[in-house]
């Protein structure tokens, strides 16, 4: 159990470049990316993780009453979602643009920018 | 100002906002009044800029949010305002203004209502940058990353009517957002390890730990192969020459001018403080690991750039080649190699800039950047012809211009062996650049022919669409004056009484504190200089009356087909690439 | 390349990476460790500053540098969308058919709509003391609007949705959060520092200083910036259509 | 009872990536996508994170399959133009 998350993050970094380089259809390797990122998320999560400690948030709960997790890694998190969903974005506009210059999606078929 | 490390974010805040107001004001303003904002806050962030780098020795340290260390430790953000830092900074200010200036009334159709889009994406980037290059905590280091990363992208695929404008933007942004991700795994691996994000932090509590184990090393991996998707080491430079070649004339300033160079530079930080103690990884290792990668960077990167005919492609991989001798010069750890590396990088920055910016002049006179169809057509443009030579003889790194004394300062650093091969990549670039220079404005030698066997594995540099409103009469003269005033710059650097010793000295007060010395040409220095250019001029007049091209090029073909503008090979090189990273730092964590 | 020669070196770089990374995971510190030094100053300093949800004070507060760099990618890549999709010379738009939607789903959305709106505002006004904040809240808002798009149909919401002024919404709070950070070095102190406002009572809407500000602004650039994109998108899918050719337009050239 | 949880969330995760990854087509790819992101939202509040599973829950399970989703319609609106003029 005590590696467990961290292997978990491994193999879907992992999983995640090898949709990206085997894919067919650019719009499945911009989803095959979010997943790389998924990655990332977990392993920080992952990271922070205390056993028996409870949300850092005191709204309900008495100051240095019980153990938390560690926040930073939560912060650090929550900025990732963030930049993910508009890299995201963005590269799909570009895929958008791709289909319309160059009639497909299928990077097997894009032809130009060689040697 | 009795506390001028205050004023370190606001090199971040300023552009910044300034784009944000831009684009909230640019529904109504007129676009010559969005341009000259535009230029107005990119100078007043290049002044804060200047005006920093001459307060930083000592190096200053800013807490942003004013929140200092208490007993040594800290719960906020870090900025380094050192030379090597600000002076990036400065430099991709500076660029940036340069750019502006260069892309005035530049696009034929800004967007509808938002005409302010353009330079507010150009301030954006500079923000970016500068928020990078001042960077001291390693997941704010990221952050600066992704931004400057992403705006990059956009701008690459501006030009969104060109097929390959968006297809080279895209394969830009996969393959560094995968690489920005790699690094922000190493990061969090780091985190776990030492519990702290400041890159001093992370450096001191790993040489509490003891040796380096398989952790730091594959820490130290995937960080560094975010940096050097970035630097565009091989092999994960596939995606540079692409991007390059198809983003707006300004943008391309910017791009192989500075934003690349800021990957060597955070290999640097990176490297100095976080891996250098004894609980990183050893020096011997990183040698190895930085002097590989840079020799084949440079080899792979110059080959390449003498097989090009659309001329921007060319000047990329010269970019390529010349990242390859950057990483060369901090591979070696020597506090003279480092100087030497950044009087270098702002030499090429300027010449480099400025051969873009004559290219952007061809496409838009004639709309073609084919070196074939270009044949002679040029002739009228003597002065844009001059500059062109000018920059190339730069590039080889001619005496006194800044490149010749960066050269001469690496190689002397780096030892005999490597002086060849930075001989023979500037030659092979500067004499591509030349043999470009000589058919296109000269109309020397005959006609080129057509090869049609490399057909599939070429980009030619036809097809191009001018980038302006419509195809120039006459060449602006900012234009003509922006690169001028780069190129000035780029001799500036060399000859400046002083200037190569501030630089240097700034370097290794930032950086290992090693014994400073004083940094001059020498006359082996000069005489490999004058050797490279008179080798480029020999190898350019070689080609140019060599119709069917010189006998060598028939065995480039493999190394061709390489890049193959295909995004899953790209990835497949970058696991690869990472997998060699290890392989060439692993024997010291072993031994250890 | 060949797919099987691109199989071959995905497999080598993959699996030596894999080694690496396995083996060093295998040196983390296990999971659920006691470790975490950085993390107990942050809830120690949180804690002073008297901000309930220690994320928000870390987000917000020590670390809100990061956050001016998050919340400026999110700019940014909104400004490249519009840039992106914009309308080209050879594309126009077609007027979306007006569409019919069942009575049900209509209903469903329309109550729905105010409750998703109101949810998000309510996470966004909670970010200092519970869990969420200005990006949560901001993104659950920017879609609640989109349940116009289900309820009733594209013209309600184009309607509804001047996408001008979110854009301008989206640059404005941007800019608002600058201004905040600003502040600090007018008045003399440093970029971002919350020293200026008083901490308020633990435990309320307006604990914590400067946190609410920043986190209020976030809230709106997030929900301007999530409608634009949207809309963008939108766009392209229902609106925006090429003109006569098809195929490789921008092949042509000269 | 805790790591229980936590290991079948991680496992949960773990396939609905690789399942992500293993469906070709991207609207499926869409769908399974907002699996995974209900997957790593169940994860972050077993881990204690409230806050990252509800951005991720409004970010991974509905604006980005959403913006997938659209793009594939835009594609597959050109293909049908496309078809019908040739």
């Amino acid at each position: 159990m005590s590696v467990l998350p961290y292997l978990v993050a491994v193999w879907v970094f992992l999983a995640g470049c090898y949709g990206l380089a085997t894919s067919r259809n650019l719009i499945h390797a911009v989803g095959c990316l979010t997943v790389c990122q998924a990655a990332t998320y977990v392993l920080l999560i992952a990271v922070g993780y205390r056993d028996g400690a409870t949300a850092p948030v005191y709204s309900d709960i008495e100051p240095a009453s019980r153990p938390v997790v560690d926040p930073v890694v939560q912060a650090l998190a929550l900025t990732d979602v963030v930049v993910g969903a508009t890299v995201t974005a963005l590269l799909l506009a570009l895929v958008l643009q791709i289909s319309k210059r160059h009639g497909t999606v299928d990077p097997d078929e894009l032809s130009e920018l060689r040697g | 100002m009795d506390h001028p490390n205050h004023l370190l974010p606001l090199l971040v805040a300023v552009p910044l906002l300034g784009a944000t107001l831009l684009v909230a004001g640019g529904r109504r303003l007129p676009r010559a009044v969005a341009e000259t904002a535009g230029c107005a806050v990119s100078a007043a962030t290049a002044g804060l800029a200047i005006f920093l780098v001459l307060q930083s020795s000592p190096p200053m340290v800013e807490w942003v949010g004013d929140w200092v260390p208490r007993d040594g430790v800290s719960v906020g953000i870090m900025l380094i305002g050192d030379g090597p830092g600000l002076g990036m900074a400065a430099l991709a200010s500076l660029l940036t203004l340069a750019a502006l200036a260069y892309s005035w009334h530049y696009f034929d159709e800004p967007p509808r209502r938002h005409a302010g889009s353009f330079p507010a994406l150009m301030l954006l980037f500079q923000g970016g940058m500068c928020g990078f290059a001042i960077a001291g905590d390693l997941f704010n280091a990221f952050v600066f990353f992704e931004l400057m990363s992403v705006v990059a992208y956009a701008l690459t695929g501006h030009r969104v009517e060109e097929a390959r404008a968006v297809q080279g933007a895209l394969t830009f942004g996969v393959v560094n957002s995968l690489g920005a991700y790699a690094m922000l795994m190493g990061i969090v691996l780091l985190y776990a390890r030492t519990g702290e994000l400041a890159m001093a932090q992370i450096g001191r509590r790993l040489d509490e730990g003891g040796p380096p184990d398989a952790l730091v090393l594959a820490a130290f991996v995937l960080v560094l192969t975010g940096l050097l998707v970035k630097a565009a080491a091989v092999p994960f430079h596939f995606w540079l020459p692409d991007a390059h070649a198809v983003a707006p004339t300004p943008v391309c300033m910017l791009l192989s001018g500075v934003m690349v160079e800021l990957g060597v530079y955070g290999t640097w930080r990176v490297y100095g403080d976080v891996f250098s103690g004894p609980g990183g990884i050893p020096a011997p290792d990183l040698e190895r690991a930085l002097i590989v990668l840079g020799a084949l960077t440079a080899v792979v990167g110059a080959v390449l750039c003498w097989c090009q005919r659309h001329i921007k492609r060319l000047l990329a991989y010269s970019t390529v080649a010349h990242m390859g001798l950057f990483l060369i010069g901090i591979g070696v750890l020597k506090p003279e190699g480092d100087g030497g590396v950044a009087l270098y990088i702002l030499g090429h920055a300027g010449v480099k800039a400025a051969l873009f910016a004559c290219t952007g002049i061809l496409l838009d006179r004639y709309g073609s950047v084919d070196e074939h169809a270009l044949h002679g057509r040029a002739r009228k443009l003597r002065g844009v012809a001059a500059l062109f030579g000018a920059g190339a003889l730069g590039l080889a790194g001619l005496p006194p211009f800044g490149t010749g004394l960066g050269k001469a300062l690496t190689e002397e650093a780096a030892g005999p062996a490597l002086t060849v091969l930075f001989v023979a990549v500037s030659t092979v670039t500067a004499g591509a650049v030349l043999r470009v220079g000589a058919r296109v404005f000269l109309g020397l030698g005959p006609k080129p022919e057509e090869d049609p066997s490399y057909e599939p594995y070429e980009t030619t540099g036809s097809g191009e669409r001018p980038e302006t409103r419509r195809r120039l009469k006459r060449v602006p003269d900012t234009m003509t004056a922006v690169p001028a005033l780069l190129l000035a710059a780029a001799l500036a650097v060399g000859v400046a009484p002083g200037f190569a010793t501030v630089v240097d000295h700034s370097v290794s007060e930032a950086g290992s504190g090693g014994a400073f010395t004083s940094p001059h040409w020498t006359p082996a220095g000069v005489l490999l200089g004058l050797t490279s250019t008179l080798l480029a001029v020999g190898l350019a007049a070689l080609a140019v009356t060599h119709r069917k091209g010189l006998p060598g090029e028939a065995w480039t073909g493999p190394l061709r087909r390489l890049q193959s503008g295909h995004i899953g090979d790209y990835v497949a090189w970058l696991l690869a690439g990472a997998a060699l990273l290890g392989a060439l730092a692993l024997p010291g964590i072993v031994a250890g | 390349m060949s797919r099987r020669v691109r199989l071959w070196i995905l497999s080598a770089g993959g699996t030596g990476l894999a080694v690496l990374l396995v083996v060093a995971c295998f040196q983390l510190p296990g999971f659920g460790g006691d470790q975490h030094p950085y993390g107990d100053r942050a809830v120690r300093e949180s804690l002073a500053r008297r901000t309930a949800n220690t994320v928000a004070s870390v987000n917000f507060d020590q670390r809100a540098f990061d956050t001016l760099g998050e919340m400026t990618i999110l700019f940014s890549a909104v400004l490249g969308t519009v840039v992106l999709l914009r309308q080209t010379r050879d594309e126009h738009r077609a007027k979306p058919a007006p569409a019919q939607v069942a009575v049900p789903v209509r209903r469903y959305a329309l109550v729905t709509l105010p409750v998703a709106l109101l949810t998000g505002l309510y996470v966004i006004a909670h970010g200092q003391l519970s869990p969420g904040g200005g990006f949560q809240g901001g993104v659950v808002a920017a879609t609640a609007l989109h349940l116009l798009y289900l309820g009733a149909d594209y013209r309600a919401l184009e309607w509804i949705r001047p996408v001008g002024l979110y854009e301008v919404g989206d640059a404005l709070s941007a800019s608002a959060y600058l201004v905040l950070g600003l502040a600090g070095v007018l008045a003399g102190t440093a970029f971002l520092a919350n020293t200026l406002l008083s901490y308020g009572t633990f435990n309320t809407l307006s604990s914590g200083g400067a946190v609410p500000l920043l986190n209020a602004a976030i809230g709106m650039e997030v929900a301007c910036a999530a409608v634009v994109l949207l809309a963008r998108f939108l766009d392209q899918a229902v609106e925006i259509e090429e003109s006569g050719k098809t195929g490789k337009t921008g092949k042509s050239g000269e | 009872m805790d790591d229980a949880l936590i290991a079948v969330a991680l496992l949960l995760v773990a396939a609905t990536a690789t399942a992500a990854v293993a469906t070709r087509d991207p609207v499926h790819q869409a769908l399974v996508l907002s699996l995974l992101g209900v997957a790593l939202a169940l994860l972050f509040t077993v881990l204690q994170a409230p806050d990252v599973a509800l951005s991720q829950l409004a970010v991974g399970s509905a604006l980005t399959p959403l913006l997938l989703l659209l793009s594939v319609r835009k594609v597959w609106r050109r293909r049908q133009r496309q078809g019908r003029t040739e």
